[in-house]
């Protein structure tokens, strides 16, 4: 290559100042008479809001064969900390979908193949990675995109091209309200979680009681505060303290410490099993605390426990549950789940997030085997919103939607710490809205 | 010279080349056989995400290559550029380009205010300051007194780019077209400016500076005002792709710029070339499409799922060990080529002296197979 | 006389620059010989290639009989030849005595590695009064003596100084080659010298090799050196 | 006061952690002059190694056995992909050890999945019957001031390594050359050091601290394949704040960064404890550019 001489730089500058200048005149006159109100996401005024009418989705049979179905998914699977998620998930819903193409060839002949994006936890990466899936693979519907940023990422994107975004893997509220028609969330929101929290505190202790709060400093650690506050209103109790953590920390020494020095009487606690062991572990070993602590169902899983300390020192704690643990051996849908991974997980183990990853992946066989033999995206998303009263093998309780109810899961139990699982009791607590 | 115009046709076409079929279904396979992804409107997103990086690459490799300051935090500076175009987007009804402008000068600024300070920081102790910057940047950007404008750990949603109606461009062009001109044309631009700026007098003193600040200083650069320049140029560079970043995601969160990724801005501008523009273009290129191209890779050889990122290291050692000067300075050595070279190269590629090579290889040397036990003497040798 | 180092027609270079073609030369023991000759002519790489620094491509190198040109830098060390390598290469960040207790890190004979110390001091009596200062701190001619210093530390029997006039006031420059003359002769040490001053070298040694461009151009004594119209005409004017 | 005397031991006994992964950073970084971005993930994988010897043996034996495999793997390392990039710039070797990084982490997640594991704490000395209560047994505690025994074993460990380590530097002839090795390779091989051996060294050694670094580190949090992702910026932190150069420092350095954190949480917002912390840490570098013990370059032209 030689060097281009400068004649030519001279052209390509000005070709360029002069797009440049066709670029500026461009989006000043977008916002002169474009929409006035540059806030207002665009999804809503393209949604027809208005009953049950899904004809804006075209009957798109993108990435559906006479003999398969594609579906992509994104999720973390390296170079973050998150990776924890993806790795366990993903196996569980391949081993699922495994399962079902090979004992009963599929749903309606057609075999479900999954394809998996590695978006690193990172939004920008997940943007790549979808509409890799959607524009080049050619995948018919996303399924359980994990993460609130992420997901956020894509949402839009999804929702413009009425591309089904069937069961996000986050608690986060604002994917399921206000409803967009294409999108369903999965786990059951961090609002209602805490919500029902706040609700056990307000019926369990004395007025008076002081609410300590530890919390992740995001949207997951927020929408657990909002919602403990609303189960807290008009019982006399308040949360006096409320302290944080980034997820990067997982020593929570310093939080704990402060809670002790602020003189909870009860400590709940929007933490992932990391940082909630690390708590546990804090109050009861080193400060010799037995404050009452209560942890959202994010950290229901027994490594919480173990991570707490060996010597029982997560006895007594309570948290919430919505899936069956992988402790309870004896349960049935739990016995079935290990020996699909055994057979199909590709030496990957039975953990709670496997648990997880089969649990979507039945909603979703459900949703794909109710849109009958004729699939397509219209009807998938009909399907979706017809669920009623379905029961996983691994669930708590039955998974309701409808049109003006995008939520999967509202349906869930409190669990205490006896030994070293979590042990379900009391009743379930409901946030049905679909009759 | 033909070359340069090919580029740039090339350019110009590429975001209608996949709507001409032969075009298309040659692009496909391409994707299909190597994974790369420049396909379809796909092909035309990633190409348009590759602009954007390389607009921050390439003020990377003017911070690192030519001044030779290593940060590790420059994903803030990014970020910056994004938010404050977002933000301007978002609550205002400032232009893009007014915005990104804004950006610009805004990051600049923090670059030049970061800049002084880290005068004093050299080596490992300016990477690590410049770490610390982007590990405290989320939990600003999430702060009470900020989060009004940040909106927090929940991030800003932007309304995603359409094409304007204006000179009835709309029908020459779909969304994705349109993003990727509204890109490539500030990218083209500011790597020319960035190659013509590493050429001229400042671009002179940068590399001088790096090479020995002492002998900088008795040509009579000063020291510190290239130095922090060198901050504000890179800072500038990263504001305005920071500001393209949150035009073409429409989104921004405090979890877009991750410690790992600003790491990664590192290391890919090291496997493309320090101090070389085509360094950055590589480093971009590589960039946009290792992941594709690494996981593909990956799959026809048949690794474990959970042994890609090993997969990854691996490729990043054998390219340091293979490449010393980056893939630019591999494609400068190919260049100086001539016939006879290769003819001699070829000659000495005979066995008995790959076999010599590989024994002086200092594994070779350790395990006792190495050529020094030749001739010597001092078998006794512990 | 018995022949410390011979350099039988070596040949040696950097990736593809000749350094050396076909050098040949001798040291025998207990004499100081000088190798002189302008700037890239291949002195240094003499020096290198001696030390095990730079390989040669050919050729062949013995110290004391033995074959040296493929042993490794600290094996040659250990076998006793020291370099005092151009623009001194002392370690500024350690002490004085840290650089000299260095010089000796080849060697296991803890009581004599003391009274060598002892000796040092004695020749370098300002190393002795800056033995716990960092080395950076000293000024370039104390560096010059503390890396003369370091190497006699090893013991050596031959003894390569590279330049040791490099940088250093003239006063200073005399001092040191007076110092060296009188190792030489105490310790009975053979020396091979690179100086770009001439006078100064030739006049401390016995013999010495003018070197140009990677070849030995002319080798006498050195007073016929002194008197040679060439080398007056190159070097010593 | 005594608020404040409690957040400071607080600091204290989170900044144990960042001290001992400072000190390993400093090793490296003393004996071969390289920033190993890899040493997090080398210590995490190592520790799976102790993990994995526990199934089979007691804690000390697993513990001593780790640290000798980690010496090696450290050593191994060095010779054959840290080697060939000795002459490259010096981001190379940055790249190289960021590749390293990616290699162990995913095979670690290969080989031992991606679940936290429960590791045990480390049992106390005993020799016969008498024990030394450094690592398990009842808090400390004074007025409101508490420390967990655990934390103080860490701390005392730390200290111990540093000792260690300072009399090796600074009175053996091995560590004398380690640190002319790092200072001056050709100077070095001019004095008969066998340069490579002591890069190698070098680099087993800090492999060999990180080994200790990661097993404190699990028993304190946990044990997971990303457990050290966090704590590596801290140890970094560390490590430049105590000055690069010096075992002492990181250690001081580590406590700092704990205890800056913690006061930061305390008395400025506990939202932006990470922000303030590490504008210390800035501040504090602009202020000693080699950090607070970090051996200043002297040179006189």
């Amino acid at each position: 290559m030689k060097l281009p001489n400068v004649g030519l730089f001279r052209l390509v500058l000005l070709l360029a100042a002069a797009m440049m200048v066709l670029a500026i005149a461009c989006s000043s006159d977008d916002d002169d008479d474009g929409d006035g109100e540059p806030t207002e996401p665009a999804a809503e005024t393209e949604a027809p809001s208005d009953g049950d009418d899904l004809s804006f989705i075209p009957e798109d049979t993108t990435g559906i064969t006479d003999t398969e179905i594609l579906i992509g998914s994104h999720m973390p699977l390296s170079e973050s900390s998150a990776a924890i998620f993806g790795t366990q998930i993903v196996p569980g819903m391949q081993a699922y979908f495994a399962y079902i193409n090979e004992t009963e060839g599929g749903v309606n002949g057609r075999k479900i193949r999954l394809l998996v994006g590695d978006d690193h936890y990172l939004p920008s990466d997940t943007n790549t990675v979808v509409r890799k899936l959607v524009e080049q693979d050619g995948v018919f519907a996303i399924v359980s995109g994990l993460g609130t940023a992420q997901h956020t990422a894509v949402f839009e994107y999804l929702t413009e091209n009425n591309i089904p975004d069937l069961f996000t893997a986050t608690g986060a509220t604002l994917f399921t309200d206000p409803i967009t028609r294409t999108t369903f969330g999965y786990n059951p929101n961090y609002v209602q979680e805490g919500n029902a929290i706040g609700t056990y505190i307000a019926e369990n202790f004395p007025e008076g009681t002081r609410v300590g709060l530890l919390i992740q400093n995001d949207d997951f650690g927020n929408d657990g505060k909002d919602g403990i506050e609303s189960g807290l209103e008009g019982s006399g109790i308040t949360i006096t303290t409320t302290e944080t953590y980034e997820a990067v920390n997982s020593d929570m020494t310093a939080q704990v410490q402060r809670l002790r020095n602020a003189d909870v009487d009860v400590i709940a606690a929007y933490t992932l099993p990391l940082q909630s062991g690390s708590l546990i572990n804090n109050a009861r070993s080193t400060l010799d605390w037995d404050v009452p602590i209560i942890i959202s169902g994010v950290s229901a899983d027994p490594i919480t426990i173990l991570l707490a300390g060996d010597a029982g020192q997560a006895e007594g704690v309570i948290t919430t549950a919505y899936l069956t643990p992988t402790s309870q051996t004896e349960h049935p849908g739990i016995q079935k789940h290990i020996e699909i991974m055994a057979e199909y997980g590709g030496g990957a183990d039975a953990t709670n997030l496997s648990v997880y990853g089969q649990s979507v992946a039945e909603l979703t066989v459900k949703v794909f085997r109710d849109a009958g033999q004729d699939i397509n995206r219209r009807n998938v998303i009909a399907a979706a919103e017809q669920v009623r009263d379905f029961l996983c093998s691994v669930c708590l309780g039955t998974i309701n939607l409808s049109p003006t109810d995008h939520r999967s899961i509202e349906t869930f139990s409190f669990a205490i710490a006896e030994g070293d699982s979590w042990v379900l009791f009391g009743d379930l607590v409901s946030y049905e809205s679909t009759p | 010279m033909i070359g340069w115009v090919l580029l740039g046709l090339f350019l110009l076409f590429f975001p209608y080349l996949h709507t001409w079929p032969a075009a298309s279904s040659f692009l496909d396979s391409v994707d299909n056989t190597t994974g790369l992804g420049i396909g379809g409107t796909f092909g035309v997103f990633q190409m348009t995400t590759l602009g954007v990086w390389l607009v921050i690459l390439t003020g990377l490799n003017i911070l690192t290559g030519y001044s030779g300051q290593i940060s590790l935090g420059h994903g803030a500076f990014v970020a910056a550029g994004a938010y404050i175009t977002a933000i301007l987007l978002d609550q205002t009804a400032t232009p893009l380009v007014v915005a990104i402008l804004a950006a610009a000068i805004g990051t600049a600024a923090i670059g030049f205010a970061i800049g002084i300070p880290s005068l004093r920081l050299t080596g490992p102790y300016l990477a690590i300051a410049t770490l610390a910057i982007i590990v405290s940047m989320p939990q600003f950007l999430k702060w009470d007194k900020v989060s009004e404008w940040t909106k927090g750990s929940t991030g800003i949603d932007l309304p995603s780019a359409d094409v304007p109606t204006f000179l009835g461009l709309d029908r020459f062009m779909d969304d994705s077209q349109w993003l990727y001109y509204s890109v490539m044309v500030p990218a083209v631009i500011m790597t020319v400016l960035a190659w013509n700026l590493t050429r001229s007098r400042i671009g002179r003193a940068f590399i001088a500076l790096r090479d020995s600040e002492i002998g900088a200083q008795q040509m009579g650069v000063n020291v510190s005002l290239y130095k922090t320049l060198a901050f504000a140029i890179s800072a500038l560079y990263a504001g305005v792709g920071g500001g393209l970043f949150a035009y073409t995601q429409d989104f921004v969160s405090p979890d877009s710029f991750g410690i790992f990724q600003s790491i990664e801005f590192l290391v890919v501008i090291v496997i493309g070339g320090l101090a070389s523009t085509l360094g950055s273009v590589l480093a971009a290129i590589f960039f946009v499409y290792q992941d594709g191209v690494v996981l593909r890779l990956a799959e026809l050889i048949g690794f474990p799922e959970r042994l890609r990122w090993a997969f990854f290291g691996v490729g990043l050692i054998l390219i340091m060990i293979v490449a010393p000067n980056g893939v630019a300075g591999l494609v400068q050595r190919l260049k100086t080529l001539r016939p006879a070279t290769v003819l001699e190269m070829l000659r000495q590629a005979r066995p008995s002296a790959m076999i010599s090579r590989l024994r002086n290889h200092p594994l070779a040397e350790r395990l006792g197979l190495g050529r020094r036990d030749e001739h010597d003497p001092g078998d006794e040798e512990s | 006389m018995i022949r410390v180092l011979k350099f039988q027609d070596v040949y040696a270079s950097y990736g593809s620059v000749l350094a050396l073609q076909g050098v040949s030369l001798k040291v025998a023991e207990g004499e100081v010989v000088a190798l002189l000759g302008a700037n890239g002519a291949g002195k240094s790489s003499t020096l290198r290639t001696i030390s095990g620094l730079l390989r040669p491509s050919k050729g062949i190198v013995e110290f004391e009989g033995r074959r040296i040109d493929r042993t490794a830098p600290e094996r040659i060390v250990q076998m006793g030849i020291s370099q005092v390598p151009e623009g001194r290469q002392t370690f500024t960040e350690l002490t004085v005595i840290e650089n000299l207790r260095l010089g000796a890190y080849t060697r296991r004979d803890g009581r004599a590695v003391k009274q060598d110390l002892e000796r040092v001091y004695t020749y370098f009596p300002v190393l002795a009064e800056r033995r716990r200062q960092q080395a950076g701190l000293l000024s370039g001619g104390e560096q010059q003596m503390l890396a003369i210093g370091r190497a006699l530390m090893a013991k050596p029997r031959l003894l390569l100084l590279d330049e040791p006039s490099l940088g250093l006031a003239p006063i200073l420059v005399r001092e040191i080659f007076e110092i060296i003359g009188k190792i030489s002769k105490e310790e009975g040490l053979a020396i091979l010298v690179v100086e770009q001053d001439a006078s100064l070298a030739l006049g401390i040694a016995s013999h010495g090799y003018v070197l140009e461009t990677g070849t030995v151009a002319l080798h006498d004594t050195a007073d016929n050196l002194k008197k040679s119209d060439s080398v007056r005409r190159a070097y010593l004017e | 006061m005594e608020e404040f005397a409690q957040q400071v031991v607080t600091g204290v006994s989170i900044g144990s952690i960042y001290a001992i992964i400072a000190l390993a950073i400093v090793l490296i970084y003393r004996s071969t002059s390289v920033v190993n971005f890899a040493q997090g993930e080398m210590a995490m994988f190592t520790t799976f190694i102790t993990w994995s010897f526990l199934l089979r043996m007691d804690f000390w034996p697993a513990f001593l056995l780790t640290i000798v495999v980690a010496f090696f793997i450290g050593a191994a390392l060095e010779i054959v992909v840290m080697r060939p990039v000795e002459r490259a710039p010096h981001l190379n070797s940055i790249v190289v050890t960021l590749g390293l990084l990616a290699i162990f982490n995913s095979v670690a997640l290969w080989r031992y999945g991606p679940l936290q594991k429960p590791f045990p704490d480390p049992d106390n000395w005993c020799i016969g019957d008498s024990c030394l209560e450094i690592f398990q047994g009842d808090a400390f505690t004074a007025g409101a001031v508490t420390i967990s025994r655990l934390n103080v074993g860490i701390l005392f460990v730390a200290l111990m390594i540093m000792v260690a380590l300072f009399l090796m530097f600074n009175y053996t002839k091995l560590g004398l050359a380690m640190r002319a090795t790092a200072l001056n390779p050709v100077a070095s091989q001019l004095v008969g050091i066998n340069v490579s051996r002591m890069l190698a060294l070098g680099w087993g050694l800090a492999a060999a601290v990180g080994a200790v670094a990661g097993v404190m580190t699990a028993s304190s949090l946990n044990l997971s394949i990303d457990m050290m992702a966090g704590i590596l910026i801290f140890g970094f932190a560390g490590a430049v704040l105590g000055g690069l150069d010096s075992p002492g420092g990181a250690i001081i350095g580590g406590l700092s960064v704990g205890v800056f954190q913690v006061l930061a949480g305390n008395y400025i917002d506990s939202q932006i404890d990470l922000m303030a912390a590490f504008a210390i840490i800035f501040i504090v570098l602009v202020i000693r550019p080699t950090g607070l013990f970090g051996r200043r370059l002297v040179r006189r032209v």
